[in-house]
């Protein structure tokens, strides 16, 4: 028993130490063999995934965590200096969520790369990498500290842009990785000149502690211009879309997939910044109108963009963007609606239908790159018009698109349903307008993937690919089956997962009181 | 656990839904049942009628990806020429689209409170 | 006044960075601005630092016992970006390298990726 | 990039060495001096550089491989972290051999003095993992784009 308490108290700075000491021992271990090496990593992997779960359960039954590094003596300095000057992991409700999808995310991703990556060169720097993505999401959703966030954002941008160009030998993955280091670099940096702008008015990074003293005056202000607008790039919003389907189709299927959860990592920051940092200190009006106007810019755009596409993951990177628009339409209307009564009457279950959105789309979203994954690694082409007739052969590779496909397009029973129909009702009460936008993106979604499954899963066998088109190997159905499995599980109990994760998680967003509380207690 | 998941509006059971999902299965597979169990074997049922001309081999009959949707796209032809113009890969107007987002917002937020 | 001027040169520099990556071609040029736009946060960030004239660099052999010194963290912070700085612009450059070598171009309007 | 004059590859090899203490030094004297892991790192990096620049990058690319410095630069890293996990008694990060008078375990003396070099506890050892990690990580880096660049590299960038 003491040894699991001491498992959990240690718990959120194991989830990122366990990674990052396994990436660097990859290389390690990678000179023993592939098989030593792919077992090191699923295994660290399933460590991770398991200590996440226990970490989550008791911080939604216990409440918060705060891990304070380098500390004898918490939070307080020997000298009884009270500003929080440590560096602090501080985990709530809503940190957790995220994690287990990132962390979910992640092992699908490296059990599904056991068998994609064939590449002679680099594979123990492709898990290296991999794992250290796996660090940087965890950092940005445990931390809490502004400059740490900053860290852990350029930590998560060098490894997946490295990623993304990790079949260097097409010229389209240097370009696509060089776009987003780019824009990647610049939103980052404008992210440390907002800290910056914070730290020179309060002397504290602590993102608790600026939060209680923040003041919104006109710094403020330009610290939040900055800080919204890069973390909004990040997660790939309308107009500062364009890297999105440039890097998601350069890199590998389960990057790309890892990719869509790290850009949720940023959708967290951002939501962290206007709900905590921020909160109602601010017009909380004008931002999250803002928040929304993205959305619905996302979701429309991102959409009508999917429907000519050609390239299989060029499509499915524009519907994520345009389901990342459900996401910030969902959790804005929330932030438009915090401090008034229009709250409790549907704004906490719209931002209760935009978080559980996001656990839902990492999921199907996921399952679709890894089925295009599964594609590509037998026909060799991302092409849509090249592909036709593999659903003779490709059986459970199509019987999972169909999952995937009916979960992001909303049709019940899936998961997409349920989180959808949340976002619909509330969202129809804070406007109709919106909603009726909403629903019309999702009868498009619903064409582009009929469009998908039309052009490769259906007609006759091609002959150009007579003996290519198999089955994938079991590494690689092993992590879509897991995933698809999710996804239907979601989809039947959805109120196991609403009421478990998402309703205290947007609680924990909501709650700014107790996040400030934690750190700052009675000083 | 199997509790119906509140909407705000109103409430949404998936298990209820599947339930129904499969009665009206049934129901169908009944009604199927009741016909005329000749109707199968009809000549050149399912054979494709091309105006008269020789039948394509199916593996040329195959309808492409890009000629999915293509009345579509052509009907909203004004709607995708400037949206396909404003994607045109280049990382300068990435950076500059992020440049005018936050210029736009830094109008919202920070003028309303110099005036 | 003439204690704002390392803050206006720092924001300057931001602009001239920002003014290369949106309106140069050339990806080697994007890729200084971005260097750019680091160095002018950087600067802002050690500027933070030093408030009031006459505090002493934060070397603990040297502190006196009375008397300001600098702020260290800005420092620390400066370093941890700079390190940061090191491995985005590493990075960013070996892609431009790559990219030259498969296309023979580094104009930033002829890639391929587009719509 | 090929052999340059023979006044530089000597230059070369007789300031080799001294970049490499001065780089040294500045790692060790980390907690006392301005500099430390990295910037020591960087300076014998610059040094290998300075080597590379001097006798072209097939010749040292013979001497230095990639894969030993990928292998030294990950046990840096995982110095680094293990010394962090050394202190998860307490927490994370914690200074388990300040003042315990161990290699680097002197109390630290306060007010102006001139400096010993055997304090801080774990914050040497850090900027020492931090100093392999850099230098083997930048040579890495350098040498790599070097190689990458050189006339008879495949084309198709393979191998």
């Amino acid at each position: 028993m003491m040894f699991m308490d001491w498992i959990l108290h240690n718990a959120p700075v194991l989830i990122l130490a366990l990674p990052l000491l396994a990436a660097f021992a990859t290389p390690l271990v990678g000179k023993l063999g592939k098989w030593p090496r792919n077992v090191f990593v699923v295994s660290v992997a399933v460590i991770v995934e398991a200590l996440v779960i226990y970490l989550a359960s008791d911080v939604i039954a216990n409440g918060m965590h705060t891990y304070v590094f380098g500390a004898a003596s918490g939070i307080l300095l020997p000298s009884g200096y009270s500003v929080p000057v440590r560096i602090i992991f501080q985990v709530d409700a809503m940190s957790v969520f995220m994690a287990i999808i990132s962390a979910t995310v992640t092992l699908a991703g490296i059990v599904y790369s056991w068998a994609f990556v064939t590449d002679k060169q680099g594979q123990s720097k492709y898990y290296t990498l991999l794992l250290m993505m796996a660090v940087g999401m965890f950092g940005m959703e445990f931390t809490g500290d502004l400059f740490n966030m900053f860290v852990f954002l350029e930590i998560l941008s060098i490894a997946s842009c490295a990623l993304v160009a990790f079949r260097i030998s097409f010229s389209e993955s240097s370009e696509g990785a060089l776009k987003y280091m780019v824009v990647s670099a610049v939103g980052a940096l404008f992210v440390l000149i907002a800290i910056a702008l914070l730290y020179g008015q309060y002397n504290v990074l602590n993102l608790a502690a600026v939060g209680s003293a923040i003041q919104f005056t006109a710094l403020d202000k330009i610290a939040l211009v900055l800080l919204v607008s890069a973390f909004a790039m990040k997660c790939g919003a309308v107009p500062m879309h364009m890297w999105t389907p440039d890097a998601y189709s350069a890199a590998p299927a389960p990057i790309t997939m890892v990719l869509v959860s790290a850009s949720q990592a940023s959708m967290y920051a951002l939501f962290r910044i206007a709900f905590t940092l921020y909160g109602v200190s601010m017009n909380t009006g004008a931002v999250g109108w803002f928040i929304i106007i993205l959305g619905v810019l996302s979701m429309f755009i991102g959409v009508t963009m999917a429907l000519p596409q050609k390239d299989i993951k060029r499509l499915m990177a524009y519907h994520a963007i345009s389901q990342s628009g459900y996401m910030l339409l969902g959790v804005g209307v929330g932030l438009a609606t915090l401090g008034s009564s229009a709250f409790n009457e549907y704004g906490l279950t719209a931002m209760k239908g935009g978080i559980f959105h996001i656990i839902n789309h990492a999921m199907y979203k996921g399952l679709l790159f890894l089925t295009a994954g599964a594609i590509y690694y037998r026909l060799n082409t991302r092409n849509l018009n090249k592909m036709g007739g593999l659903g003779h052969t490709m059986k459970w590779t199509a019987a999972f698109f169909i999952i995937g496909a009916l979960a992001i397009a909303g049709i019940p029973p899936f998961n997409g349903f349920a989180s959808k129909v949340l976002i619909y009702e509330s969202v129809f009460r804070f406007s109709p307008l919106l909603s009726i936008i909403a629903m019309l993106v999702s009868v498009l979604t619903l064409a582009s993937f009929v469009k998908v499954f039309h052009s490769a899963f259906m007609g006759p066998r091609l002959p150009e690919y007579e003996g290519v088109a198999k089955e994938v190997p079991w590494p690689m159905f092993v992590a879509m089956a897991l995933l698809a499995a999710i996804v239907v599980a979601m989809g039947l109990f959805p109120n196991l997962i609403v009421d478990n994760l998402v309703t205290p998680a947007a609680q924990a967003l909501a709650g700014r009181a107790d996040y400030l509380n934690a750190v700052m207690g009675g000083a | 656990m199997f509790g119906p998941l509140e909407t705000g509006a109103g409430y949404w059971t998936p298990l209820v839904w599947v339930g129904s999902m499969v009665v009206v299965v049934l129901v169908t597979l009944v009604i199927r049942g009741l016909g005329e169990r000749t109707a199968k074997n009809t000549h050149m049922k399912g054979d494709p009628f091309m105006s008269g001309n020789p039948e394509v081999s199916k593996e040329n009959s195959h309808v492409r990806a890009g000629n999915i949707y293509w009345g579509f796209l052509k009907a909203m032809e004004p709607y995708y020429k400037p949206l396909m113009k404003w994607h045109n890969g280049n990382v300068n107007d990435y950076v500059l689209m992020f440049i005018m987002v936050i210029a736009v917002l830094l109008l919202a937020i920070v003028l309303p409170g110099v005036f | 006044m003439i204690a704002n001027i390392p803050y206006i040169a720092a924001m300057a520099m931001v602009v001239i960075g920002i003014y290369a990556c949106v309106f140069r071609r050339n990806l080697i040029k994007v890729i200084l601005g971005v260097a750019l736009i680091e160095s002018g946060a950087n600067m802002f960030l050690i500027t933070l630092g030093y408030r009031g004239l006459g505090s002493i660099a934060p070397i603990y052999t040297n502190a006196p016992a009375t008397g300001n010194m600098t702020l260290p963290i800005p420092q620390a912070l400066t370093l941890t970006s700079i390190v940061i700085g090191v491995a985005v612009l590493a990075l960013m450059i070996s892609f431009a390298v790559s990219y030259y070598k498969k296309t023979g171009t580094l104009d930033t309007r002829k890639g391929v990726l587009k719509e | 990039m090929s052999e340059m004059s023979k006044i530089t590859r000597t230059v070369a090899s007789l300031a080799f060495p001294f970049i490499l203490i001065f780089g040294l030094y500045v790692i060790i004297h980390g907690h006392l001096t301005p500099g430390g892991g990295f910037q020591g790192g960087a300076i014998v990096a610059s040094a290998c550089v300075m080597l590379l620049v001097a006798y072209g990058s097939e010749n040292v690319g013979k001497r230095l491989k990639e894969e030993h410095l990928s292998t030294l630069e990950s046990v840096g890293a995982l110095g680094f972290i293990g010394l962090a996990f050394a202190g998860i008694g307490t927490a994370f990060f914690y200074n388990l051999f300040a003042n315990t008078g161990g290699l680097f375990g002197n109390t630290v003396e306060f007010g102006i003095n001139a400096g010993d070099l055997n304090t801080s506890g774990v914050i040497p050892w850090m900027n020492i993992a931090v100093g392999i990690k850099v230098m083997a990580g930048l040579t890495a880096i350098v040498l790599t784009m070097a190689i990458a660049s050189n006339k008879h590299f495949d084309k198709e960038g393979e191998e």
